[in-house]
C-alpha cells in the first residue's frame, strides 16, 4: 500500500507542479490567483497522501490549516489590495 | 475485508490522479484563463474528492475519517467561491484591456 | 539519499537564492521576498538537524523544531515591520526605493 | 548532559535572580507602559529606571562578593535542554553602564518627550519611552544571555527597537535610513541563525559554556563561525558593513541617537566577543583576529577622514562611532596568545570592553549635546556654529569632555584601554597595531577639535537661542559625558583582569604628556581636512600659514576624496552586500589557516 | 535511488523552481503570488522532516499571513516597483553576486551533508522530562517550559514590531484605525465566504491550539488561524480594524506575554525558580498561558498585517 501511494504521491506532485508553472507564467493576475487555488486541491491531495505514506495523522490537521489559509491567500490575492472587490459588485455579474 | 478495502483505496486514488492529470492537461491546453479556471476547479475538486474517498477507507479511527472529509469540505467550498471571484476578476481584465 | 540529504541540499540552494535576489533585485519588497527565502532555507537547516536527531520514537530532535517555530514568528515580525516601513515611505516620496541619491539626503537639514 | 529540575539551591546561587529582574523590570515597565498609555507611559518607564540602575548596582556587588561568575537557571532547567543566565566580569560591567547610560538619557528625554498638555496621548512620546525600555530588556539579555539563540532573539529585540527609532521623526528620509538599517540588519540575523543550525547540529547544544566544553575545528564550526561573526559585522556596521549607520545614527531625534550609536551597536559586538572570546577561542586562529582587526583599522580610516569633511555636526558624530567601532575590534589580534593557540581574555579584553563603554557614554553625551546645539540654533551645521559656546556653555564643555575621553587623556576609560592596548602590542610584538592605536587617537582629537575651533568662536552678533535649552538637559549630557572621562578611575579588577603597572598614576606627568601629543598632530590634521568656512579662521597668522599649509592641505584633500569615493561604492545596497560575502569567505579562509 | 527519495526530490524540485520564480519573476505581484505557494508547499518538506508542529505554523505564517502580506504590498506598490528596475546592477555585478551566492550555498551544502549522522539530540531529555509539566508534545514542553524564555522574549518582539509600524503612523491618526475601510456587497460572493469560514476557521484554530498540548499544535499556530479568520471578516468589510487606543485592544495585546510574566514571577516567588511551574498545577497553569497567548497572537498578527493606522478612530 505504502508503495502505491508513494507513486500516486508523485504523479500527482508531478502535475501539481505542472499546474503551478503554467499557472504563475501569467499572462494575467487572474491566472496567478489559481496558483493557492492549486495549492488548495494539489497540494493538500500530496500532503493527504504524504501523511498515508508516514503515517503521521496530524498531516490532516495541518491540510486543514493549508486549506484554510489558501482561501485566505486566494481572496488576498483577489483583492489586490484595494478596498473594495471589484468582481464582488452584483451590477457587474448581471450588466456585461 | 482489508483486501476488499485496499483495492478500493488504490481505485479511489487512482480515479483522483486521473482527474488531477485531466486538469492539469485543461491547464495547459486551453487558450483562455476562464476556460482554464474551469478545468482547474472541476477537476481538481473531484481529483482530491476521491483521494479523500481513498485514504478514508484506510483512517483509523472515525475522528481521522472525520477531518478528511472536513477538509474536503473546506477546499469544495473554497473553491466554489474563490473560483467565481476569479472569473469575474478575469472577465473585468479582459473587458478593460 | 534520505529526506535529510534532500532537504540539506535544498535548503543550502534556498539561501543561495536567497542571497542572490537580496543582492540583485533593486525593488525593496524583492528584497524582502529573498529574505523571507533565506529564512526559509536557514529553517530548513534546523529541520536536518532536528530529522538527524530523531529518537526515542520522535520524528525529530524537538528543541531545533521550538527553535524554528520561534523563528519563524521572528522572521514575520520583521516582515511585516519592514513592509510597513516600505508602504509608509511609498505613501510619503511615491517612489519605493532604498537608493540613497546623495550622501547628505538621509539626515538632511529640513532648514537648508 | 541530562538535565534535570534543581532545587533552589542549585538553581539560585547568591543573589544571581538579579540577572532574572534586570531583564524581566524593562520587559514589565515596556508592557504596563503599553496598556497603561498617554502620559503614564512615561511615568512608568521612568519609575522602572531606578529600579533598573538598582539591581544593575546589585549584580555588581554581588558579583564582586561570590568572585565568580553569576549563573541562573531558567525554570531550574539546567542546558543544554534548559537555558542560562550568566554574568562574568564584562557582561557585569556592560549591564552597570548599559543602566546608567539609559537612566540619563532617560532623564534627558523627558523635554523632548513628553505628552503635550491637551492630549491624551502622541505617538512619538509613546513610542520612544516604549521603545527605550525594549532595548534595555534586549540589550540585558545580550549581555546575560547564555545561549546562542536566546541571544539572536535578544538580538531581533534589540533590532526591532531600534529601527523605529531611527524614524521617529517620519520624516521620508529616516524612514528610508530605517528601512536600509532594517533590511540589512535582517541579512546579518539570519547568517547568524544559520550558524546557530549547523552548531546546534554538529554539537547538540548552543549553550555557551558547553559549547566552550565541545567545540572543536572542523568544517561545519568554521563556517558556522564565520557566517556568525559576518553577520554580527554586519548589525555593529563595522567597514565595509557599515551603509546603514550615518543615515541612521544621525537622522534620528537625539535621545534616539544617543540610544543607537551608545549602546545599540554595543549589542552585536558583545555577541562577538562572546563567540571568540567564550565559545570558540582556539578556533579562530591568528590570520583572522588580524583580519578582524584589520577591518577596524580601515574603519578608523575611513570613518575618521569622513567625519572630518562632513558639513554637519551629527552626521559627523555618526561617522566618529564609525571610526570607533573600528576601535573596538583592534584587541583581537592583542588578545591572541600564540603560544597556546587562543585568544586570552586578559588585558587586551578589558580595553576592548573598556573602550565600548567608554564609547557608551562619551558618544551618547556627543549625541545629546548635537540635539541640544539643534534646539538652540535650529540647525547642526557646523560652519554656522560660531557663538554656541555662549549659549550653551556646559553643553560645549560636555561635548569637549566627551571627546577629550574619547581621545586618551587621562583619567578617562579610554586612555586606560589604550595603555593596556600599547602594554599588550608590546608584548605580543604587533608593533603595527601600536601605530593604528595612536592613529586613532590623533583622528579623534582632529575632529573634536574641528567642532571646537567652530563652537568657541564668538559669533558677530549674540545667538540668541530659538528654544529655551533646559539645564537639566545640559547637565544630563556633561554627566554621561564626566562618566567617560572618569572610568578611568574605578577599580576594575574584580570584573575585569587588568595586568599589573597600569595606571598607577594617571595624573603623572608622563602619562599627561603622552597624551597630548596626539591632540597636537590631531589640530594638524583638523586644519588639513576641515571643511573651513572663510569667517572662522580670522587669525592674524593665517596669512603666512597658508603659504605652508595649502599645498599640504590640497595633497590630503585629494586622499580624502578618494576616500569619499570609496565610501560613495559601500554605501550602495549592491556593493555593501557583495562585501558582506567576500567578508564572509574571507574569514572562513583565514580561520581555515589557522 | 529509492521510490521514496524520487518524490523527496521532486518536491524539493518544485520548491527550488518556486524559489527561483520568487528572486527572478518580472513582476512582483507574480513574485509573492509564488511566495504564497511555495509558502503553502513547505510544509509538505516538513511533514517529510518530522516536524508537523512547525509544518503547521509554517502554513499558517509562511504561506498565509506572510505570502498574503507581501501580495497585498505588491499590489499596493503596482507599478513603481517597475520604476525601480532601472537601479537593477549591471551584468558583471550579478555575475559576481551569483558566483559569491553560489560559492556560499555549496560551501553550506558540503557542510550539512558532513553533519553527523545521527545527529546530537535533546529528544530523550526532553521526552524524560516530560512528566514534570505534564504535556505529551515534546515541543510545546520545549517551548513552554525548557525554553519558556526564548517564547516570552518572542511575544515581546511580536508587540515590539506592532509599536514599530504604529510609531510610523502621520501624527493626525494616532490612535487611529489600520488600514484600510474595506467594502463589499453584503450580498457577494466574499461576504458570504467571510460569514461561512471564519466559524469553521475558529473551530479549527481552537482545534490546533486545544491538541497542542498533546499532539502537534498549540498557541502560535491556532493563534495565526484566528488571525487569519479576523482579517477575513475585516476584508469583507463586515467588521472594522479597532482604533489602536483602544484599552481592551491594548489588554489583549499584552495579555500573553503579562500573563507568561506574572506566572514566571510566580515561579521564583514560590521558591523554584523564574518560568519554573509548580509541578502540580503545570499543565493547568501552561494551558491558561496558552489560552492567553493565543489570543495575543492572533490580535497581533491581525494588527500587524494590518499595518499603520489610516484613519480616525
Amino acid at each position: 500500500m505504502t508503495e502505491f501511494f508513494t507513486g500516486a504521491l508523485g504523479f500527482i506532485l508531478a502535475m501539481f507542479a505542472l499546474g503551478l508553472v503554467r499557472v504563475l507564467r501569467g499572462p494575467s493576475d487572474a491566472d496567478r490567483m489559481m496558483a493557492a487555488q492549486l495549492i488548495g486541491t494539489g497540494g493538500i491531495a500530496a500532503l493527504l497522501l504524504l501523511g498515508a505514506v508516514t503515517g503521521e495523522q496530524a498531516a490532516v490537521d495541518v491540510a486543514l490549516t493549508i486549506a484554510l489559509l489558501a482561501t485566505f491567500a486566494s481572496i488576498a490575492m483577489a483583492k489586490k489590495g484595494t478596498s473594495r472587490l471589484d468582481g464582488d459588485r452584483r451590477d457587474t455579474m448581471e450588466g456585461t | 475485508m482489508s483486501a476488499a478495502f485496499n483495492i478500493m483505496t488504490i481505485i479511489a486514488v487512482s480515479a483522483g490522479a486521473f482527474f488531477f492529470f485531466a486538469g492539469t492537461i485543461g491547464l495547459l491546453r486551453f487558450p483562455d484563463t476562464l476556460t482554464r479556471l474551469h478545468a482547474l476547479t472541476k477537476a481538481d475538486n473531484l481529483g482530491l474528492g476521491f483521494v479523500v474517498l481513498g485514504l478514508l477507507l484506510q483512517a483509523p479511527s472515525i475522528r481521522d475519517g472525520l477531518k478528511l472529509v472536513a477538509v474536503w469540505l473546506l477546499v469544495l467550498l473554497a473553491g466554489a467561491t474563490v473560483s467565481q471571484l476569479i472569473a469575474r476578476i478575469a472577465r473585468q481584465d479582459g473587458a478593460s484591456g | 539519499m534520505n529526506a535529510a540529504v534532500v532537504f540539506g541540499l535544498c535548503g543550502a540552494i534556498a539561501i543561495g537564492l536567497g542571497l542572490y535576489g537580496l543582492i540583485t533585485n533593486p525593488q525593496p519588497l524583492r528584497k524582502i521576498l529573498a529574505f523571507n527565502l533565506l529564512g526559509s532555507g536557514a529553517f530548513l537547516f534546523f529541520g536536518v538537524v532536528a530529522r538527524r536527531g530523531a529518537a526515542v520514537g520522535l520524528g525529530g530532535d524537538p528543541v531545533p523544531q521550538a527553535l524554528v517555530i520561534t523563528g519563524i514568528v521572528v522572521a514575520f515580525a520583521a516582515t511585516a515591520l519592514a513592509v510597513a516601513l516600505l508602504l509608509r515611505l511609498f505613501e510619503m516620496t511615491g517612489a519605493a526605493t532604498i537608493r540613497a541619491d546623495t550622501r547628505s539626503s538621509p539626515a538632511d537639514d529640513p532648514e537648508a | 548532559m541530562i538535565s534535570h529540575p534543581v532545587s533552589i539551591s542549585d538553581a539560585v546561587t547568591g543573589g544571581s535572580f538579579l540577572l532574572v529582574l534586570s531583564i524581566v523590570l524593562p520587559i514589565a515597565g515596556a508592557l504596563l507602559a503599553f496598556i497603561a498609555g498617554g502620559r503614564r507611559s512615561e511615568w512608568i518607564v521612568l519609575g522602572t529606571m531606578p529600579f533598573g540602575l538598582g539591581v544593575a548596582i546589585a549584580i555588581a556587588i554581588a558579583m564582586q562578593k561570590s568572585a565568580s561568575p553569576l549563573v541562573y537557571f531558567l525554570g531550574g532547567w539546567l542546558p543544554p535542554l534548559g537555558i542560562a543566565l550568566r554574568a562574568d566580569g564584562p557582561s557585569v560591567v556592560m549591564v552597570a553602564i548599559t543602566a546608567v547610560v539609559i537612566c540619563t538619557i532617560g532623564v534627558f528625554a523627558r523635554t523632548e518627550f513628553c505628552t503635550p498638555a491637551g492630549s491624551v496621548e502622541a505617538r512619538q512620546p509613546f513610542a520612544f519611552w516604549i521603545l527605550l525600555s525594549a532595548v534595555w530588556a534586549a540589550l540585558n539579555t545580550v549581555f546575560l544571555g547564555g545561549d546562542l539563540f536566546t541571544l539572536y532573539v535578544a538580538m531581533e529585540l534589540l533590532t526591532f527597537a531600534a529601527v523605529p527609532l531611527v524614524c521617529l521623526d517620519g520624516r521620508a528620509a529616516t524612514l528610508q535610513a530605517a528601512l536600509r538599517y532594517l533590511l540589512f540588519a535582517l541579512l546579518g540575523s539570519v547568517l547568524y541563525l544559520v550558524g546557530t543550525a549547523l552548531l546546534y547540529g554538529t554539537y547538540g547544544t548552543l549553550d555557551i559554556v558547553l559549547l566552550s566544553h565541545r567545540v572543536h575545528a572542523g568544517s561545519a564550526t568554521l563556517v558556522a563561525a564565520s557566517l556568525m561573526t559576518v553577520g554580527l559585522l554586519a548589525k555593529t556596521a563595522l567597514f565595509p558593513l557599515h551603509l546603514w549607520l550615518p543615515p541612521a545614527h544621525a537622522g534620528a531625534p537625539a535621545p534616539a541617537s544617543a540610544v543607537l550609536s551608545g549602546l545599540v551597536v554595543k549589542g552585536s559586538f558583545f555577541i562577538v566577543v562572546r563567540l571568540w572570546f567564550n565559545v570558540m577561542p582556539s578556533l579562530p586562529g591568528p590570520t583572522a583576529a588580524q583580519l578582524l582587526a584589520g577591518l577596524g583599522a580601515a574603519a578608523i580610516i575611513f570613518g575618521s577622514v569622513l567625519a572630518l569633511r562632513q558639513e554637519r555636526l551629527k552626521l559627523l558624530i555618526a561617522y566618529s562611532t564609525l571610526a570607533q567601532i573600528g576601535y573596538l575590534f583592534l584587541m583581537f589580534p592583542l588578545a591572541f596568545d600564540l603560544t597556546e593557540g587562543r585568544l586570552q581574555s586578559g588585558g587586551a579584553l578589558t580595553a576592548g570592553i573598556l573602550q565600548a563603554i567608554s564609547h557608551a557614554t562619551a558618544k551618547a553625551a556627543m549625541f545629546l549635546v548635537a540635539g541640544l546645539i539643534y534646539t538652540a540654533v535650529g540647525h547642526d551645521r557646523i560652519s554656522g556654529l560660531a557663538g554656541v559656546a555662549r549659549a550653551l556653555p556646559l553643553g560645549v564643555f560636555a561635548f569637549a569632555l566627551g571627546g577629550v575621553a574619547l581621545v586618551g587623556v587621562p583619567p578617562s576609560g579610554a586612555s586606560l584601554a589604550k595603555e593596556l592596548l600599547l602594554q599588550s602590542v608590546a608584548e605580543t610584538h604587533q608593533w603595527w597595531w601600536a601605530v593604528v592605536i595612536q592613529m586613532g587617537g590623533i583622528f579623534t582629537s582632529g575632529y573634536l577639535l574641528l567642532v571646537l575651533a567652530h563652537a568657541l568662536v564668538p559669533a558677530d552678533r549674540r545667538v540668541a537661542p530659538r528654544a529655551p535649552v533646559s539645564r537639566t538637559q545640559e547637565a544630563a549630557a556633561f554627566a554621561l559625558a564626566l562618566c567617560s572621562l572618569l572610568l578611568g578611575l574605578v577599580p576594575w579588577e574584580p570584573f575585569l583582569s587588568v595586568p599589573v603597572g597600569i595606571s598607577s598614576n594617571p595624573l603623572a606627568l608622563g602619562t599627561l604628556s603622552k597624551a597630548l601629543w596626539p591632540i597636537l598632530v590631531g589640530a594638524v590634521l583638523a586644519i588639513l581636512l576641515g571643511r573651513w568656512g572663510g569667517r572662522t579662521v580670522q587669525m592674524p597668522l593665517r596669512k603666512s600659514l597658508l603659504i605652508v599649509v595649502d599645498p599640504i592641505r590640497r595633497r590630503t584633500l585629494a586622499f580624502s576624496k578618494i576616500i569619499e569615493l570609496v565610501d560613495d561604492i559601500l554605501q550602495r545596497w549592491t556593493a555593501a552586500t557583495v562585501s558582506l560575502l567576500l567578508v564572509v569567505i574571507l574569514l572562513g579562509a583565514a580561520m581555515l589557516l589557522g | 535511488m529509492t521510490i521514496a527519495s524520487t518524490y523527496e526530490v521532486a518536491l524539493a524540485m518544485i520548491v527550488l523552481g518556486l524559489a527561483a520564480w520568487i528572486i527572478t519573476a518580472q513582476k512582483s505581484f507574480a513574485a509573492a503570488g509564488g511566495f504564497v505557494a511555495y509558502g503553502l508547499l513547505l510544509p509538505l518538506v516538513w511533514v517529510r522532516l518530522g516536524g508537523i508542529d512547525v509544518a503547521l505554523a509554517e502554513a499558517a505564517i509562511g504561506g498565509g499571513l506572510s505570502g498574503v502580506l507581501l501580495l497585498g504590498a505588491a499590489a499596493r506598490l503596482g507599478t513603481t516597483e517597475t520604476a525601480v528596475v532601472a537601479e537593477r546592477p549591471g551584468v558583471l555585478v550579478r555575475l559576481l553576486a551569483s558566483v559569491l551566492s553560489a560559492f556560499i550555498a555549496l560551501s553550506l551544502a558540503a557542510v550539512v551533508l558532513l553533519l553527523p549522522d545521527p545527529g546530537p539530540t535533546l529528544a530523550p531529555a526532553a521526552v524524560e522530562n516530560s512528566a514534570a509539566t505534564g504535556l505529551g508534545n515534546p515541543v510545546t514542553n520545549v517551548l513552554m517550559a525548557f525554553r519558556a524564555m526564548d517564547t516570552l522574549l518572542e511575544k515581546v518582539v511580536l508587540l515590539l514590531a506592532l509599536i514599530g509600524i504604529w510609531s510610523l503612523v502621520p501624527d493626525r491618526f494616532w490612535g487611529g484605525r489600520p488600514g484600510m475601510r474595506h467594502e463589499a456587497d453584503p450580498r457577494g460572493v466574499l461576504a458570504f465566504l467571510a460569514r461561512l469560514l471564519p466559524p469553521l476557521g475558529i473551530v479549527i484554530g481552537l482545534y490546533v491550539l486545544w491538541v497542542g498540548a498533546d499532539h502537534p499544535g498549540g498557541a502560535f499556530q491556532g493563534g495565526t488561524i484566528l488571525a487569519a479568520m479576523w482579517l477575513l471578516v475585516m476584508m469583507a468589510g463586515l467588521m472594522d480594524a479597532p482604533p489602536i487606543s483602544r484599552r481592551w485592544l491594548r489588554l489583549t495585546l499584552i495579555a500573553g506575554p503579562g500573563i507568561f510574566l506574572v506566572v514566571g514571577l510566580g515561579g521564583l516567588w514560590l521558591g523554584n525558580a523564574f518560568l519554573a511551574y509548580p509541578s502540580a498545577y503545570a499543565k493547568p497553569l501552561i494551558v491558561a498561558i496558552e489560552l492567553a497567548m493565543t489570543l495575543t497572537v492572533a490580535a497581533t498578527l491581525g494588527l500587524l498585517m494590518a499595518g499603520v493606522p489610516e484613519r480616525r478612530a
